[in-house]
């Protein structure tokens, strides 16, 4: 290793370290942390798309109290190693207010260690996760934990009247869900006659279905954010109806399903061509932005980082990081939901925040049932 | 001592000094990379050593990077014990899985050998997915303590910096007597030629098999120092990727040089974060850079200067 | 002139192995290079057929400069080979082979009065070469395949006929009937220029002969004089340092 | 340095011996029932017109193959199922007809592997450069120093030794052999590529390294080179059809047949 | 356990298993050609499936015009990879492990240049045939699935007369076989070469275009598509394109019986494993000594 080969690489970094210093300027910061590349790319790509919405209509509006604000995109590649570094340049160097995102479990959970202790806001596009997340008061949550997400699929399980319920279930997120689901079988009299699993990387799942459908359930549900599994379902000639969480209520992975999305159960939030009262602004103001319909994913990234401007319109401009996590810790109505930051999962959704879609020909369409506790 | 001697000994020094200075200079993210870099520097040093002195294409070296920080993971967060002993069971283990399948794998030579590598990695990956209730599955397992000696804790990023390139310095220390020691030579020999080397007593397997297993203990000493860096581990980190990764650092720098090793580490970590301004065709421009480096510069980095003296001497 | 070799050096890399060779055969002539192991026989051969690149001097053939053409251009422009390692290729039939240079041979071309030779006439040569078409060459015998070769490199409709220790190993009876056979190809007009160990074959075979040794040509046969170079002692010191 | 090489002065016993060696691939019989023994300190030769089994035979001398038939010997001892690596503890080294040196590594490199079987520092001790590894490490840099001086190479000690013409490779792998201390030296073509200065070097080397005790197994083309034998074993067809002197084996009417006529 | 439920897993193995074939196939036709293992042959897939969906989606191409774009495409982009990487490479006759670091590389390249201009959806093709499926002893088999089994035994028997029958065909054998004595009979071995290339990767894009119906494609899909490729070549003996078949046979089917017998998520390592142990126990393949030369 010679002089002339560190010089080499250490000139462009010191470079853009003194870049990045004297970038400095008035404007308020916060970090968008997201998967925009990478395996979460499908979640993490929208709630881009709604965060950047949220920041171009709050500048258009005088920007937080007079103040432009400035949202640093860095892209976690959906790794979590990666969400480390990157969450470390944020406050550190940085110094942004709060993190909106980020996309994966993995990510939350890993970079709750750096910015709790330091009393950070981090509103995530997750539920809470493992136990080490109830210690944490300022990582809120943008979605439904695993074990709301469950009984939101098996409240409407129970509304058909399945009793034996098949399950197909990813190796990644679905595999989360599912550990919390199978503990809830009794709760709604359901039996989960075949519980089958697939790798996140799986190209193809036919065997897997061959065995649930063998099964001859009521309903399957399916737990994934991949098309792959509908595919397959339907391949192997699975008649019974699909329940599926939200993750692939996308218009995208519908497409990918192909003819198998037809007659496909969402338990989700946001039914762009028929939303809520309080969801139409947003889905308005999205379609002008993008000539597109919006789905929840999008939602919440617009609704994170409206949150965290009206938490830093409270808050005075030069607050303790402690005190605008205070701040946001409050009850918030956005477009994905009703939350309640101050619930105790940090989140406040409620098996009432769920709407449960339709899909025919590619389109989501209200279904008239609503869960409740 | 020769002017060459000391220019070399002078520029070392310089480098010293100012390895030891980058961290209060630079930003944070800056000494995260190069805390990285140095992680990689260890595991790259250990496919390197294959691959430089050997001639193994070694494509497996995550699952023992793996191995290193589930150990760790496991061992400081499930079991409580200390962060050492943690680092001693992951380099154990690796070593031991790096025997067991070593042993009939390094029979095989050139392509095959390289994609049985691969397929043990690949079967590796799919075990820290499986065994859950080791690794924490998708999850991951959080909040390892940091490192620490006599108290002083290494839970900073430049604090870690000083730790990782101290190991780094002495690992290569150590690599460089071992290649320019007896094993060495014997490493080398077979690499350029099996049968003289046979002819020479060298008992060809027995070494192919020890360097794998010395390859395996860095790989999962670098993983252990990662998981006490990140205090996070998920199976995200260890997949055929990462090994890619791993085993491009000695073909950037240039697989004979041990110190060269250091040149491909930064590279790996550096290059896709300057390139990652240009967006989502970062990785592709770091795909071209690759696929340039394999076709036109057969001796990496390191042959770089070899080149310059044999234009100037023409 | 057939072939014109002039100062041609070559080798394996670094290392040269011909030394400035100049030799020559003339319209249906057949010389023979003749001289121990590591004279850079095969070498020379190599450089002819393009197998190897000449690192100086020139190759002209009928006149042309041929010194930097592709292998693969040589076979058109009218030169044969059979490698001293036969160049068959194993796991095809003989009748694949000798199809792949008969392709070759029906798309060069001749001067007038050239008369190009036929599957028939191959078959009429070597019998067994008939008999054998379907089976795998690398099942036949070491004569078998080198008179597969031989018919191969026939069928390239060849001016010149390179042959690289086309004896070696093979049972004498094997090497009668090879030798009636090329006796035969002299008398159809078609320059041979061969590469011997056995002295007394070359002898039969050809009229003139190179002897190379460590790379150089160090001695010549001229017409005429094999008679007398067999019992001279010339030849034996290329062998036997005797 | 020359202490270092004591051998016994009894040169009675045969050092090797091949017994009733047969071999064949598929169906063609490249080596019948060859029998003969080289004598302690003595250089023996074989020779053959292309074809005729010596690569083979040397192949299978060396280890590099197992005989279908047949017992080799050193010492007495059969090695007939040795493997190259017991063969070299042995004493039993070879060389090769395109000169195996290692390339990327330097010449003086190239000769320090000679004392590879002989010197013991292992990993551990390597890597911590204890005082014992770099102890003997200095030993084997100072004896391959010497050698190589010896061999005429002490200029290009620092070269690699690829980047070396072919005549001087041919002298690294024989310092390297010359290294190892061998019992018995086995070269085969030795002075294929080279010039006839260089040839001559090779036999005075040749001369030399049986005068020191060193029998010698010698297989090569170069009637010239082989003039150095003391007994020379002509093969033809896989048999050996005649032994004795470079000179006697010249005259006899059956190599000559084998050789200009066939 | 039921028996339906076993013939339908079969028959899902049976599809995977001619995927792999056809991968597979791509391999070992390259590697009897050049002797190169080309870790890239699962992005000769990628390239095949997306141009064929660019074509009939993008550009509205009738279905076949499309999937003749998106062989064309593979078989071009072999071509460029032959002349542009290869080449110099073998001039500089570098070693076995450059050349598998150099298609590691280009599958890594082509990986990320797909996501860059493509994006990272999953894209469908419609079926041959249509998307329905038949219904056989109880258990569904898609239509599309029957005709990819189907084109890959055509591709198969095609190989064969192509090597067997063919100036072409022979000429190529030829020139891997014995170089020096192909260029002594006036064959081009470096254009050989090239056709090599062109013929690996028209078989890769083929592969990819007969996949995508089934399970779409990707950006990410190449390198998992390689190494199961791979596992077949090499239980077939590796350069023949039967001995791949029956490669792809064993792997494919011996996963599905491992998703129902075992649990799915060690599927994976079932077929690697069968990989590793034929590698090491039996390195000429299923198919033995004679399986290396056949076909």
């Amino acid at each position: 290793m010679s002089l002339g080969k560190r010089i080499f690489f250490g000139a462009p970094a010191l470079a853009m370290a003194l870049i990045g210093a004297s970038a400095a300027a008035e404007p308020v910061r916060i970090g968008a942390l997201l998967s925009t590349t990478g395996g979460l790319a499908g979640l993490g790509i929208p709630q881009r798309d709604g965060v950047l919405l949220a920041q171009k209509l709050i500048n258009a509006n005088g920007g937080v109290g007079g103040e432009p604000l400035e949202i640093l995109m860095e892209d976690d590649g959906s790794n979590p190693d990666a969400a480390m570094t990157k969450v470390n340049t944020l406050v550190h160097s940085q110094g942004v207010k709060a993190i909106v995102g980020p996309t994966g479990i993995a990510q939350t959970v890993a970079i709750g260690s750096v910015t709790q202790p330091l009393n950070i806001p981090v509103l995530a596009f997750t539920g809470i996760g493992p136990a080490v997340e109830n210690a944490r008061n300022c990582v809120f949550h943008m979605t439904p934990a695993q074990g709301l997400n469950a009984r939101a699929l098996l409240s409407y399980a129970k509304e058909i009247g399945a009793k034996r319920v098949g399950v197909l279930h990813d190796s990644g997120y679905g595999q989360v869900i599912w550990g919390v689901m199978s503990k809830l079988g009794d709760e709604f009299g359901v039996e989960f006659v075949q519980v089958e699993k697939f790798e996140l990387s799986a190209s193809d799942a036919t065997a897997q279905a061959a065995k649930v459908k063998a099964s001859e359930p009521d309903a399957v549900i399916v737990l994934s954010s991949l098309a792959t599994p509908f595919r397959n379902l339907r391949q192997v000639g699975l008649t019974a109806p699909i329940i599926s969480v939200h993750g692939t209520a996308t218009y995208e992975i519908v497409k990918a399903m192909g003819d198998a999305a037809d007659n496909i159960v969402h338990a989700e939030f946001l039914i762009a061509e028929d939303p809520l009262p309080y969801q139409v602004e947003f889905v308005a103001e999205f379609q002008k932005e993008y000539g597109r319909l919006p789905k929840h994913f999008e939602a919440a990234g617009y609704d994170a980082v409206m949150a965290t401007v009206a938490a830093l319109k409270r808050a005075s401009s030069n607050a303790a990081p402690d005190a605008l996590c205070q701040e946001v810790r409050t009850p918030y109505q956005g477009a994905f939901a009703q939350y309640d930051f101050t619930a105790k999962d940090l989140g406040g959704l409620t098996l009432s925040s769920f709407s449960y879609s339709l899909l025919t020909k590619g389109k989501f369409s209200r279904l008239p049932f609503k869960a409740s506790q | 001592m020769t002017k060459t001697v000391l220019n070399g000994r002078l520029a070392f020094a310089a480098v010293m000094l100012v390895g030891l200075i980058l961290p209060a200079v630079f930003e944070r993210h800056m000494v995260d990379l190069l805390v990285y870099a140095g992680l990689y520097t260890i595991a790259g040093l250990g496919v390197g050593l294959l691959l430089g002195q050997c001639g193994i294409v070694n494509l497996a070296q995550a699952l023992f990077y793996g191995i290193g920080a589930y150990a760790s993971a496991y061992s400081t967060v499930t079991l409580g014990w200390s962060p050492w002993s943690g680092i001693l069971l992951g380099i154990a283990i690796s070593v031991a899985v790096a025997l067991v399948i070593g042993f009939p794998l390094l029979r095989l030579h050139g392509f095959f050998l390289a994609l049985a590598t691969l397929a043990a990695g690949t079967i590796g990956t799919i075990f820290f997915f499986e065994w859950d209730w080791l690794t924490g599955g998708t999850l991951g397992i959080g909040g390892l303590p940091p490192l620490s000696v006599l108290g002083f804790e290494f839970n900073s990023p430049a604090r870690f910096y000083y730790l990782v390139w101290a190991v780094v310095i002495i690992l290569l220390v150590l690599s460089s007597n071992l290649v320019s020691g007896r094993p060495g030579l014997a490493m080398r020999a077979l690499r350029d030629s099996a049968p003289a080397a046979e002819v020479m007593a060298v008992n060809i397997h027995a070494i192919r098999t020890k360097i794998f297993a010395l390859s395996a203990g860095l790989g999962a000493l670098a993983g252990s120092l990662f998981a006490h860096y990140s205090t996070y581990v998920s199976v995200e980190s260890f997949t055929v990727q990462r090994s890619i990764v791993f085993l491009l650092i000695p073909v950037i720098a240039g697989a004979r040089s041990i110190w060269g090793t250091v040149a491909g580490a930064l590279f790996v970590t550096f290059v896709p974060e300057l390139l990652s301004g240009f967006g989502d065709a970062h990785q592709m421009l770091f795909g071209i850079m690759l696929v340039l480096v394999v076709t036109l510069m057969p001796d990496g980095l390191a042959g770089i200067p070899a080149r310059v003296a044999r234009r100037f001497a023409r | 002139m057939a072939l014109e070799v002039e100062t041609l050096e070559a080798g394996y890399g670094p290392v040269p192995v011909l030394r400035g060779v100049s030799i020559h055969v003339a319209d249906n002539e057949a010389v023979a290079i003749v001289g121990a192991n590591g004279a850079g026989k095969t070498t020379l051969v190599r450089a002819i057929c393009g197998l190897s690149q000449a690192t100086a001097g020139h190759i002209r053939f009928h006149g042309q400069t041929i010194t930097g053409d592709a292998g693969h251009r040589r076979g058109e422009a009218g030169i044969a080979v059979v490698l001293e390692t036969r160049g068959l290729f194993g796991e095809l039939t003989v009748a694949d082979n000798l199809r792949l240079a008969e392709h070759t041979g029906r798309g060069v071309k001749r001067p007038q009065g050239f008369r190009p030779f036929t599957l028939g006439d191959v078959f009429e040569l070597f019998p067994i070469v008939k008999e054998k078409l379907a089976t795998r060459v690398e099942l036949l015998s070491g004569g078998q395949q080198q008179m597969v070769a031989v018919a191969r490199a026939l069928l390239l409709q060849p001016r010149l006929l390179v042959l690289d220790e086309l004896t070696t190993g093979l049972a004498p009876k094997v090497v009668q009937e090879i030798l009636s056979v090329l006796t035969a190809l002299r008398s159809r007009g078609m320059s041979l220029l061969i590469v011997e160990q056995s002295i007394k074959l070359a002898a039969a075979m050809t009229d003139r002969a190179y002897v190379m040794s460590l790379g150089r040509v160090v001695h010549e046969v001229g017409h005429g004089e094999w008679e007398s170079t067999m019992s001279n002692d010339a030849i034996s010191k290329a062998y036997l340092h005797g | 340095m020359n202490t270092v090489m004591t051998h016994a002065p009894v040169k009675s016993q045969p050092l090797m011996a091949l017994r009733g060696v047969a071999h064949q691939f598929g169906g063609l019989v490249v080596l019948r029932d060859v029998s003969f023994t080289v004598s302690r300190g003595r250089i023996a030769g074989l020779i053959g017109p292309n074809g005729s089994g010596k690569t083979t035979l040397f192949n299978i001398a060396s280890g590099f193959l197992r005989p279908a038939n047949g017992q080799i010997f050193i010492d007495g001892r059969d090695i007939t199922a040795a493997s190259v690596q017991e063969r070299s503890r042995q004493g039993l080294i070879r060389t090769f007809q395109t000169p195996k040196v290692f390339q990327h590594m330097s010449v003086r490199e190239n000769i320090e592997m000679g004392l590879y079987a002989t010197t013991g520092a292992g990993f551990l001790a390597s890597m911590l450069a204890t005082p014992g590894a770099r102890g003997e490490r200095a030993r084997i840099r100072r004896d391959a120093q010497e050698v190589g001086e010896r061999f005429g190479l002490g200029s290009h000690l620092n070269t690699r030794a690829g980047d070396l013409p072919a005549g001087q490779q041919r002298i690294v792998e024989l310092a390297r052999a010359y290294m190892t201390k061998p019992r018995v030296l086995l070269l085969d073509e030795p002075s294929s590529g080279l010039s006839s200065d260089e040839v001559e070097l090779l036999r005075n080397w040749v001369r030399t390294l049986s005068n020191e005790g060193i029998t010698v197994l010698l297989v090569s083309h170069d009637m010239g080179l082989m003039s150095v034998c003391d007994t020379v074993h002509a093969l033809y067809f896989g048999k050996i059809i005649a032994s004795g002197s470079m000179a006697a084996i010249q005259a006899d009417p059956m190599v000559r047949e084998a050789y200009l006529g066939g | 356990m039921n028996s339906t439920l076993i013939i339908q897993s079969l028959m899902a193995g049976l599809t995977n298993s001619f995927v792999y074939a056809l991968i597979g196939i791509g391999i070992a036709v390259i590697y009897r050609g050049t002797r190169i293992i080309n870790a890239m042959q699962g992005d000769f897939a990628v390239i095949g499936g997306m141009l064929t969906v660019f074509g009939l989606v993008s550009a509205g191409l009738p279905y076949v015009w499309a999937c003749a774009l998106g062989i064309a495409a593979g078989a071009a982009s072999g071509l460029l990879i032959d002349v542009v990487c290869v080449r110099p490479m073998i001039r500089r006759q570098a070693d076995d492990e450059a050349f598998l670091l150099l298609t590691i590389g280009l599958a890594f390249t082509i990986s990320a240049a797909v996501l860059y201009i493509g994006g990272r959806e999953a894209h469908l093709l419609p079926g041959i045939g249509g998307n329905g499926t038949v219904e056989i002893a109880g258990a569904f088999m898609s239509v599309h699935a029957i005709f990819l089994i189907a084109i890959s035994l055509l591709v198969v028997c095609g190989l064969w007369l192509f090597y067997r029958k063919t100036i072409a065909g022979l000429s190529m054998i030829a020139a891997s076989v014995d170089p020096d004595g192909a260029t002594s009979i006036g064959i081009n071995v470096a254009r050989m070469r090239g056709y090599t290339f062109v013929l690996g990767g028209a078989i890769g894009a083929l592969a990819g275009i007969l996949v995508t119906p089934l399970i779409s494609v990707s950006y990410q899909m190449g390198l998992g598509l390689t190494l199961k490729g791979f596992a077949a070549a090499i239980l077939g003996g590796l350069t023949n394109p039967l001995g791949a078949v029956l490669g792809g046979l064993v792997i494919g089917l011996s996963e599905s019986l491992a998703v129902v017998g075992l649990s799915s998520g060690y599927k994976d390592v079932v077929a690697l494993t069968i990989m590793l142990l034929m590698m090491v126990l039996m390195p000429n393949g299923l198919l033995g000594k004679a399986g290396r030369r056949g076909g």
